[in-house]
């Protein structure tokens, strides 16, 4: 083998072994819990210090979205537990009860959550209004038919 | 092989200034045609989202220019590697003219999608993994740009360009992983509803009719930014005097 | 060396040029500033790559044999390629290392030998351009590599280095050694002169 | 029509949206037909500099 | 491997001898440290919420500002076309450079922080966090960063360019970093932040020193 072509094969070796490390770096770092995401289970289990800026996201439960002129208060759950949150200010089109937003804000002593924005996340389903409905009442048949009328 | 001896020709300077020319009347025509159809679809035909109403029209050329905009990229880098290696000229200024294309699309894209972000989130710009990793696309294309002005040198302008191209696009999946882990920090999994993304096929239609017009549209601008960039390239070869004199007498 | 074109921004400043190159030869390039001796001269030691042609070296192309044509090959810029912060013999002692030389001899002989013994402990910044010159010239002796190519080696060197150096390339090429060099004043030394080709572009 | 470019009241964001890709889209056009232009000029220029 | 520890040293005492430029990046680490209680409020709270952004984000950019010392006065004086047509293997040259960068620059950076991070009421029991993830990231940056200058070496006013060329690509290391930083105050555990910057570490350490060495020879034509 002439050196240049030692040479050659030397780097090929150094990039796969390098290549390889960070591979297994990373996959190791997938295993450890890396999603990090505030759920108001983790609010209510007290994990997250107080005063420090937060988001918290969930659906919005329905029925219990409260306006009071720019003041809205409704309740966020991650189906397990849930948290009340108080927000003043414009909310966008797409909030609506059971839809899925983001609160960045502050838990404060009573742990209320005061949020200072308010984002909504749109669904990926893109469909005319009439496919939507239908849509609905054929679940809602089908729920009837099973015998959990809603 | 014939394929090869297309693609061998095809790279000569002369050969693609001749053919490219050819292919371009024809190219801007289908462009055209299928933006007119796409945009009659899209505006006239398709119904109103069953949420977001009338403003969701805007998917109709932002998410084709956020396709384009990544599209333009592995263009870019992988011509750009095939110059570096083969050194093909060609190569070189098929990814040095892709480099501002792909700019205006990404552009394009981070424009609309604030528009579209507005009315449904309720702010023009929220630091989302999306936006953010197509904010940075942006800064890698201009980058590139820059670079490839800043050398007077056009070879060397060329060449340095492309090894950040090709640098970039490694780091573009980093990139985009990083920022949609370090955003899931603050919103779990629960929020987004991981169905399959549905969309009724009258609204598909204009989406994917706009895409083929925007991914032609790509093509013939690039074909005549690449023929004045070769035409420029080759000033001292004889097909170009011949070339001269042909179009004035 | 064959059928090479060079070029600066997008004008030619020469083409087909072409030549041979054997042992105990010594190529003279001259011609007027701004003719591309400096182009022509980094396209020999494989910094340029050359519009059109090659440059082969053994019968190779440097491109594809690029390691044995570094390792034979020294090439001394009109830039010295010296640290200002480092003393004399430190310089020396970092050249020698990177072309493999691990021999205190060796480099003690090369500084007394360009006059710049006792000067060896004094930073490079403080040295004269003269001397500067000489010490960037003292690569050649660390290195012993077959060609050697010199950009206007006698710039701001004095009588006494001019002489010195001449020697060198004497003595280089009786060891069949390959010189390329470019250079205003024509080669004083008759050893020199009879072993000389020129080229010169215009 | 008038319902047309009315928009469902989001006007204002999807004709912006489409004007704006319309612009970018023409000067994307527009530049290489310059480019031209200056190019051809400046190489007739250039040629017939040199041969007189 | 002479290749590398001969470049190492030499940059070394080359720095080491040119005080100033060792002292800059440090004393410009600080200064915009401290220019952050100064300009928001000296109220702890509110320090320590920006606390591990403030010192990536100086970290980051005083390692950026030092980053041409890397390749500008080799080439200015000649030295790198030197390095270049040495029969050496470059990647082996670049990474004794590099590596003589990242121990005059980041590993000081790096041992610095936790005073500073002190001033800005960062809880002590976390300092090892800080200093962990810029061990990991440090080197990574000026892995990243000397790609970047070997780009714009032959470019006169290179500066501002490098920026725009070196920032985008720093943007994983920052969040990686951050956030790491950020989480460990609240308690929670960081090791996959930590194997992801070792992860990038390991693939810059691997891939970059040769595409410094592609952009070297490109730009010294």
């Amino acid at each position: 083998m002439s050196p240049t072509q030692r040479q050659r094969l030397m780097v090929v070796v150094l990039l796969t072994v390098g290549i390889g490390i960070a591979a297994t770096l990373t996959l190791l770092a997938f295993q450890k819990n890396l999603l990090y995401f505030v759920t108001p289970t983790q609010i209510k289990s007290g994990e997250l210090p107080q005063q420090r800026q937060f988001r918290v996201g969930g659906l919005v439960v329905e029925g219990t979205v409260q306006r009071e002129g720019v003041k809205v208060q409704f309740d966020l759950t991650d189906t397990a537990n849930s948290v009340t949150v108080v927000y003043s200010g414009i909310l966008p089109d797409l909030f609506r009860e059971g839809q899925g937003i983001v609160a960045n804000g502050k838990l404060t002593d009573t742990g209320v959550f005061e949020a200072s924005e308010v984002l909504a996340k749109h669904d990926e389903n893109y469909m005319p209004p009439e496919v939507s409905e239908a849509l609905e009442t054929a679940k809602n048949m089908r729920n009837k038919f099973k015998g959990h009328p809603k | 092989m014939r394929l090869f001896r297309f693609f061998h020709r095809f790279a000569s300077p002369r050969e693609f200034f001749r053919i490219a020319g050819s292919m371009i009347p024809w190219l801007a025509a289908t462009t055209l045609l299928l933006l007119l159809i796409g945009l009659y679809l899209g505006l006239f035909v398709a119904p109103p989202d069953y949420q977001q109403g009338e403003s969701y029209r805007i998917m109709f050329i932002h998410v084709p220019s956020a396709w384009m905009s990544l599209f333009v990229y592995m263009v870019m880098a992988g011509t750009a590697a095939i110059g570096l290696i083969w050194r093909i000229k060609l190569a070189h200024v098929i990814a040095m003219s892709s480099a501002p294309i792909g700019a205006s699309f990404t552009f394009l894209a981070l424009v609309t999608g604030s528009l579209w972000g507005k009315p449904m989130w309720g702010a023009w710009w929220v630091w989302d993994a999306r936006l953010t990793s197509e904010l940075i696309l942006l800064f890698l294309y201009l980058g590139v740009m820059a670079l490839y002005a800043a050398f007077e040198e056009r070879r060397t302008a060329q060449r340095a360009a492309g090894i950040l191209a090709i640098v970039g696009v490694i780091n573009v999946p980093i990139i985009h992983y990083s920022v949609m882990w370090w955003n899931t920090l603050h919103q779990g999994p629960t929020v987004t509803k991981f169905d399959a993304p549905s969309i009724h096929p009258s609204m598909l239609a204009p989406l994917l009719i706009m895409s083929v017009a925007f991914m032609l549209f790509y093509a013939v601008v690039l074909l005549m930014r690449a023929r004045w960039e070769v035409l420029d390239q080759e000033q001292r070869s004889n097909w170009v005097d011949d070339y001269l004199e042909q179009l004035s007498p | 060396m064959e059928a090479v074109q060079g070029a600066r921004g997008d004008r030619v400043l020469f083409s087909s040029l072409s030549f041979n190159l054997s042992r105990g030869q010594l190529l003279h390039i001259t011609g007027p500033n701004g003719s591309g001796k400096t182009t022509l001269l980094r396209i020999l030691c494989g910094l340029l790559t050359p519009l059109e042609g090659m440059v082969r070296w053994h019968g190779h192309d440097i491109r594809s044999s690029a390691s044995t044509h570094r390792r034979e090959c020294t090439y001394i810029g009109h830039r010295d390629g010296l640290k200002a912060e480092l003393t004399a013999l430190e310089n020396l002692q970092v050249n020698a290392r990177m072309s493999g030389c691990h021999d205190t001899k060796v480099i003690n002989d090369s500084l007394r030998l360009l006059g710049l013994w006792d000067y060896q402990d004094l930073l490079v910044g403080h040295l004269s351009a003269g001397q500067r010159r000489r010490l960037a010239l003292g690569r050649l002796l660390v290195k012993r590599a077959i060609l050697w190519i010199l950009d206007e080696p006698f710039t701001a060197i004095d009588i006494d280095g001019r002489d010195i150096i001449e020697a060198q390339l004497i003595s280089h090429l009786q060891g069949d050694g390959i010189v390329v060099l470019t250079s205003h004043q024509a080669l004083s030394r008759p050893q020199l002169r009879e072993r000389c080709v020129t080229v010169s572009l215009q | 029509m008038s319902e047309f470019f009315h928009m469902g009241g989001y006007a204002f964001y999807v004709w912006t949206a489409y004007g704006m890709a319309f612009a970018i889209l023409l000067i994307n056009v527009v530049v290489p037909i310059v480019r031209r232009q200056r190019l051809l000029r400046d190489l007739r220029r250039m040629k017939s500099r040199k041969t007189p | 491997m002479t290749a590398f520890t001969t470049i190492f040293r030499r940059d070394i005492k080359l720095a080491l001898r040119h005080r100033s430029e060792l002292i800059n990046p440090l004393a410009f680490f600080v200064i915009v440290v401290s220019l952050f209680p100064l300009g928001l409020s000296a109220d702890s709270r509110t320090l320590l919420q920006l606390a591990p952004a403030v010192l990536w984000i100086s970290a980051l950019l005083a390692t950026m500002l030092s980053l041409e010392s890397i390749f500008r006065s080799d080439y200015e004086d000649g030295s790198l076309e030197q390095l270049v047509l040495s029969d050496h293997p470059l990647f082996l040259i670049v990474l004794g450079k590099v590596t003589a960068h990242w121990c005059t620059t980041g590993l000081l950076l790096t041992l610095m922080s936790p005073a500073l991070a002190i001033s800005l009421a960062f809880p002590p029991q976390n300092l090892d966090i800080l200093v962990w993830t810029l061990l990991l990231g440090t080197p990574t940056l000026s892995l990243i960063g000397s790609i970047g200058v070997a780009l714009t070496v032959g470019l006169r006013r290179g500066g501002i360019l490098l920026a725009l060329l070196i920032l985008p690509l720093y943007i994983p290391i920052l969040i990686f970093g951050a956030s790491a930083v950020d989480m460990s105050i609240d308690g929670l555990d960081v090791a996959g932040q930590l194997y992801l910057l070792a992860a990038l570490f390991v693939l810059s350490l691997t891939l970059a020193p040769f595409a410094t060495s592609a952009a070297l020879r490109v730009t010294l034509e």
